[in-house]
């Protein structure tokens, strides 16, 4: 230092911003995810209707049934701002890169089976258009969603949801190049086990409530999709040959067990606010799991025959387990 | 023109007089003294008189400029909405046409500002 | 289904082949919704789109390479910020009075960020083609890292310092951040295509180089390296906004004739809307940053003369031509600084940031490079108010001022042809009277007046007691600002109390 | 009348050896040093190539790296796998 600055004259005047020490009760020093977040949203005093809604006023919180107090209650468990997000992801896509590496180098996609390789185009790649409409989700609640501890992950979630799209994509490349990518996706348009799945990805992209398609998106799809493809498959494709492709799909495992953290914090301080969120957040969760179970049925009988169905009962059951420690209603508490 | 939306859009002004709580807001300014930066905005009784606004409330404001207390009134030019006007300073605001938003504007000619910059 | 296994390895794909086959192939034709009710905004503005597909994507960055950079990025930044603070590099700064510019940036420009943030959100989910909604998804994540690291960095100031504490209460109500405020809302209150000509094309590409580039060189030669690195890293993202900005603007002309005449229509709008809002930057730049590097006229004359006298030359085979009123703006360069910063000397009072009047070497500076207005008209200011100081009788204007309704600006500019005449025009519409700052204002309300009747002026928002109160001292306490810490001059603040006491015990600052 | 395109660049490591191999591949660009950047401005056309950077560098040099130092540009961007290109079309 330049200067001779005695250190008790560096007296601070207060130990963060004035909204956080209100919410804090007293002034004391916060961390930079709670600097990052907190109260950021615009509250009032907007100028103009949007052009494009005028029934709704910029960041209108009227559009979700649900109602909190304070929205700012929904904190991420990860913590996460950008930096400390980027630098997660960035450790993640290095594992990703070298393990792409080494199964480019051991041949390891040539390794699985010819029949198994095919069963892998035919349920893997089309997914990379379920995690587009994913993306799109993600966006459309970072657009509309209520306060900054929402938004924030929603963002972070659709980016996340484009990586996971172009890590299936390169995937597909790996697996027979541009033209996989070609069949990948006329099986996502054309192929009849796939379209329940595209109707209820089309059907999720319109949703009219945002808090819905939260629930939708990251709460019950996700919920059975990611163990039922990037696990009960991946498991069945080990005594294919299928090895390298697990190593990819470890990204894919590790997000899903992040996010689940994360979807589960917010729907149960949600749930707790009032016993109407929670029979909200019930109800579409019934609702939409119907149509989960509906559209991944058929790819879980191709993959896993007979054993699809009970498979795939096993992981709503386990999903209607973390539904009950949300504090969702029983079935009988819906009705 | 107008504007292009998506459904109605039609939204009232958020400054109509009615939310002013009887009184008009009234915008005034001196030229060629930018000692203050811009016109003053005002919430006037309609009632008040002329002479009250020259009289009481400018003072308040513009009475910090030297040049303030050399004015001779008979000599102020006015504009009221852009338009020559010759206030009378016993009746109200409102009954020489000095509504709502109205800009009133005056010169003082020989009182140009400080230091030939209309300070 | 079978699919013959390949067993060729597949060529390696260049950059465009790669990012073509990991992007643009995700989307595709919906079956079971109808594509307006996925993509309901998209036609409503009257630009037609053909083919989506030929948008030029920017740097075709994909997720991976993004990932990895931008958490380099953040590794750097954040390293400088932790030292900066650990080794309590606020003593080291030029002067205390620089620290001005950084409220003015946490209350008036960081919020801009967040709204940044959800406007691209915005767009990013409902345009229609896949590239363009890529580059506004990482555009949206990016303005919320420049947010989140202009806070990070900003928070260490606000231990020391006064008029940082409650940046975002204060954007929602302070009368002077209507401006940056109404000038998002605007945009965000428009439809996506012209949401990107405001935002991503007259506002970044054209004119925030002014803020970003020469203020940030301005805050390293000001001893401030936690907020030039936090500038200079958020630009490194900018310029891949900035090609968004181009890139989506030939788009629109290229794709149709018909959408010429309603792009140049928003170029001039958001041109004249982003020059007045950056008013404050001229202020800031030259009066605010102790030491000087450059001044708002040279930085108008490198970056809006020079590099966007070719941005419009190149445009110009499209049939667009340089904004309308450049020339008015362009005029203003000798003036809007010295406008505006003897403005919020005058009200010194209600603002969360302090004034002074300049020193002799900065006058003799302004003198230098404003050989055209500085000792004729605005010199003599400062020496009158200065000697008015000096006799103990700082000066401050007892009045409130009269908004402009379109930028909500106080109506302080002039006339081109006489700066000493301020500049107003007026209107009626549905019988009330409407009043503007300039004809780029007027304008402006006469193309889409049900928008700008809306607007809340501030002034009339105190007259009609939605701000805490009749009083002065009521609606500071409704801004939280705190009085007699955070305004008022900078000769008599705490700030400068703080950095005298902090210097007195060692030398003088180099 | 030609256009200039710019670029401005950070003062760092990696921008020196880029800023080098501008000013060597392109005799016509000027720079201008400023606190804490460089500015470069180059009539009409201005090229930055991948191999000149990674020989001054030593190293691999991905042209996406240049995003690390970035401050500013003004021109039309083409790049392709090898170089990048900033040019006005008037």
């Amino acid at each position: 230092m330049s200067l001779e600055i005695q250190t008790n004259t560096l007296q601070q005047r207060r130990q963060t911003f004035a909204h956080i020490a209100r919410r804090f009760g007293e002034d004391r020093p916060a961390t930079r995810y709670e600097e990052a977040t907190l109260d950021l949203q615009p509250q009032r005093g907007f100028h103009y209707r949007p052009t494009w809604d005028p029934a709704h006023t910029l960041y209108d919180k009227s559009r979700t049934a649900i109602t909190m107090a304070d929205w700012y209650q929904l904190t991420d468990p990860r913590q996460f701002y950008y930096g400390t997000y980027t630098i997660s992801r960035a450790r993640m896509i290095e594992t990703v890169d070298r393990n792409f590496e080494s199964v480019a180098r051991r041949g390891l996609f040539d390794a699985i089976d010819p029949d198994w390789q095919d069963l892998v185009r035919f349920y893997l790649i089309p997914l990379r258009h379920v995690e587009w409409g994913a993306n799109m989700n993600a966006c459309n609640i970072t657009d509309v969603g209520c306060g900054t501890t929402i938004t924030q992950p929603a963002i972070f979630a659709a980016m996340d949801r484009l990586g996971m799209a172009q890590i299936i994509s390169r995937l597909g490349l790996g697996l027979g190049g541009a033209e996989t990518l070609a069949l990948g996706k006329d099986i996502w348009m054309t192929a009849p086990e796939w379209q329940p799945m595209r109707r209820l990805v089309e059907d999720s992209l319109v949703i009219e409530d945002w808090f819905e398609q939260l629930v939708m998106q990251f709460f019950t799809l996700d919920g059975l999709l990611f163990p039922l493809v990037y696990e009960a498959f991946d498991e069945r494709g080990i005594a294919h040959g299928a090895s390298g492709l697990s190593l990819i799909c470890e990204f894919m495992v590790d997000w899903q067990r992040e996010s689940s953290r994360w979807i589960d914090a917010v729907l149960t301080r949600a749930a707790r606010e009032s016993s109407e969120n929670a029979a909200l957040i019930g109800r579409w969760h019934t609702h939409w799991q119907a149509r989960g179970i509906e559209a991944l049925a058929p790819l879980a009988s191709k993959v896993l025959g007979d054993e699809g169905e009970g498979v795939l009962a096993a992981l709503a059951g386990s999903l209607a387990g973390r539904a009950a420690k949300i504090g969702m209603p029983g079935e009988g508490a819906v009705a | 023109m107008s504007v292009t939306t998506i459904g109605e859009y039609d939204f009232p002004s958020s400054d109509v007089v009615g939310n002013f709580h009887g009184n008009f807001m009234v915008h005034v300014l001196w030229d060629s003294h930018l000692m203050f930066a811009a016109p003053v905005s005002l919430p006037l009784p309609p009632a008040m008189p002329f002479a009250a606004l020259t009289g009481e409330v400018l003072p308040q404001i513009y009475g910090k400029h030297p040049d303030w207390p050399r004015i001779d009134w008979a000599q102020a030019r006015w504009e009221l909405d852009g338009v020559p006007f010759q206030p009378d300073p016993g009746a109200s605001l409102g009954d020489q046409g000095i509504g709502h938003k109205s800009l009133l504007r005056f010169s003082t000619p020989g009182l140009d500002g400080l230091y030939g910059a209309g300070f | 289904m079978n699919v013959a296994a390949n067993h060729t390895r597949p060529r390696k794909l260049n950059l465009k082949e790669r990012y073509n086959h990991l992007t643009r192939g995700l989307d595709w034709d919906f079956s079971y919704q109808p594509k307006e009710k996925v993509f309901p905004f998209s036609d409503y503005e009257g630009i037609k789109i053909h083919d989506w597909d030929a948008f030029e994507d920017p740097f075709r960055l994909t997720m991976d390479a993004y990932w990895k950079f931008q958490a380099e990025k953040e590794r750097k930044l954040y390293a400088v910020i932790d030292s900066f603070s650990q080794n309590n590099g606020q003593v080291n700064l030029s002067d205390a009075r620089y620290v001005n510019a950084l409220k003015l940036f946490i209350t008036g420009i960081s919020p801009l960020e967040y709204a940044a943030h959800r406007g691209y959100a915005h767009v990013g989910r409902h345009f229609p083609g896949v590239g363009p909604r890529i580059a506004c998804q990482m555009q949206s994540i990016d303005e919320l890292r420049h947010a989140q690291t202009q806070i990070h960095t900003i928070s260490h100031f606000n231990k020391f310092f006064d008029g940082m504490h409650d940046p975002w209460h204060m954007y929602d109500r302070v009368w002077y951040l209507s401006v940056p405020k109404s000038f998002f809302d605007d945009a965000m209150s428009a439809g996506p295509f012209e949401f990107l000509t405001a935002i991503s094309f007259s506002f970044e590409y054209v004119l925030t180089s002014l803020l970003f580039v020469p203020f940030m060189s301005g805050a390293a030669f000001n001893g401030d390296m936690a907020t030039v690195t936090f500038g200079f890293s958020a630009q490194s993202d900018e310029s891949r906004h900035m090609t968004l900005g181009l890139e989506i603007i030939k788009f629109m002309l290229e794709q149709d004739e018909a959408n010429v005449p309603i792009v140049q229509k928003w170029i001039d709008k958001w041109f004249w809307r982003g020059f007045r809002l950056l008013s404050i930057v001229a202020m800031m730049t030259d009066y605010i940053l102790p030491k000087k590097v450059m001044s708002w006229r040279e930085s108008w004359e490198m970056y809006f003369e020079q590099a966007g006298g070719a941005l419009f030359r190149d445009l110009s085979r499209y049939g667009i031509t340089l904004p309308k009123y450049h020339e008015m703006a362009t005029a203003g360069k000798d003036h809007i600084s010295h406008q505006t910063w003897a403005t919020f000397y005058q009200y010194t009072h209600a603002a969360a940031f302090h004034t002074w009047t300049p020193s002799d070497a900065e006058k003799a500076w302004f003198t230098e490079k404003y050989p055209d207005s500085f000792a004729q008209y605005y010199g003599p200011r400062f020496d009158h108010w200065e000697k008015q100081q000096a006799s103990g009788d700082r000066f401050s204007n007892d009045g409130l001022p009269m908004i402009c309704q379109v930028c909500t600006i106080p109506a302080i500019f002039t006339e081109v042809e006489d700066p000493t005449r301020i500049s107003l025009r007026s209107c009626e519409h549905n019988g009330e009277k409407y009043h503007f700052c300039s004809d780029g204002c007027r304008d402006i309300f006469l193309d889409e007046p049900e928008k700008y009747v809306q607007a809340m002026l501030p002034v009339s928002q105190i007259f009609q007691g939605q701000c805490g109160g009749a009083g002065l001292s009521e609606v500071l306490d409704w801004y939280h600002l705190n009085q007699g810490a955070d305004n008022c001059d900078h000769l008599e603040s705490r700030d400068a109390a703080m950095w005298e006491q902090w210097h007195r015990s060692g030398k003088d600052p180099a | 009348m030609s256009s200039l395109v710019s670029i401005v660049l950070q003062n760092t490591d990696d921008a020196r050896a880029i800023i080098d191999a501008v000013m060597t591949d392109n005799p016509e660009a000027v720079a201008s040093r400023y606190p804490a950047m460089v500015k470069i401005d180059s009539p009409g056309e201005l090229v930055m190539n991948k191999a000149s950077i990674a020989d001054r560098l030593g190293r691999d040099f991905e042209l996406q790296e240049i995003h690390l130092c970035l401050v500013n540009i003004s021109g039309n961007i083409d790049e392709d796998d090898d170089r990048i290109v900033l040019r006005w079309n008037s």
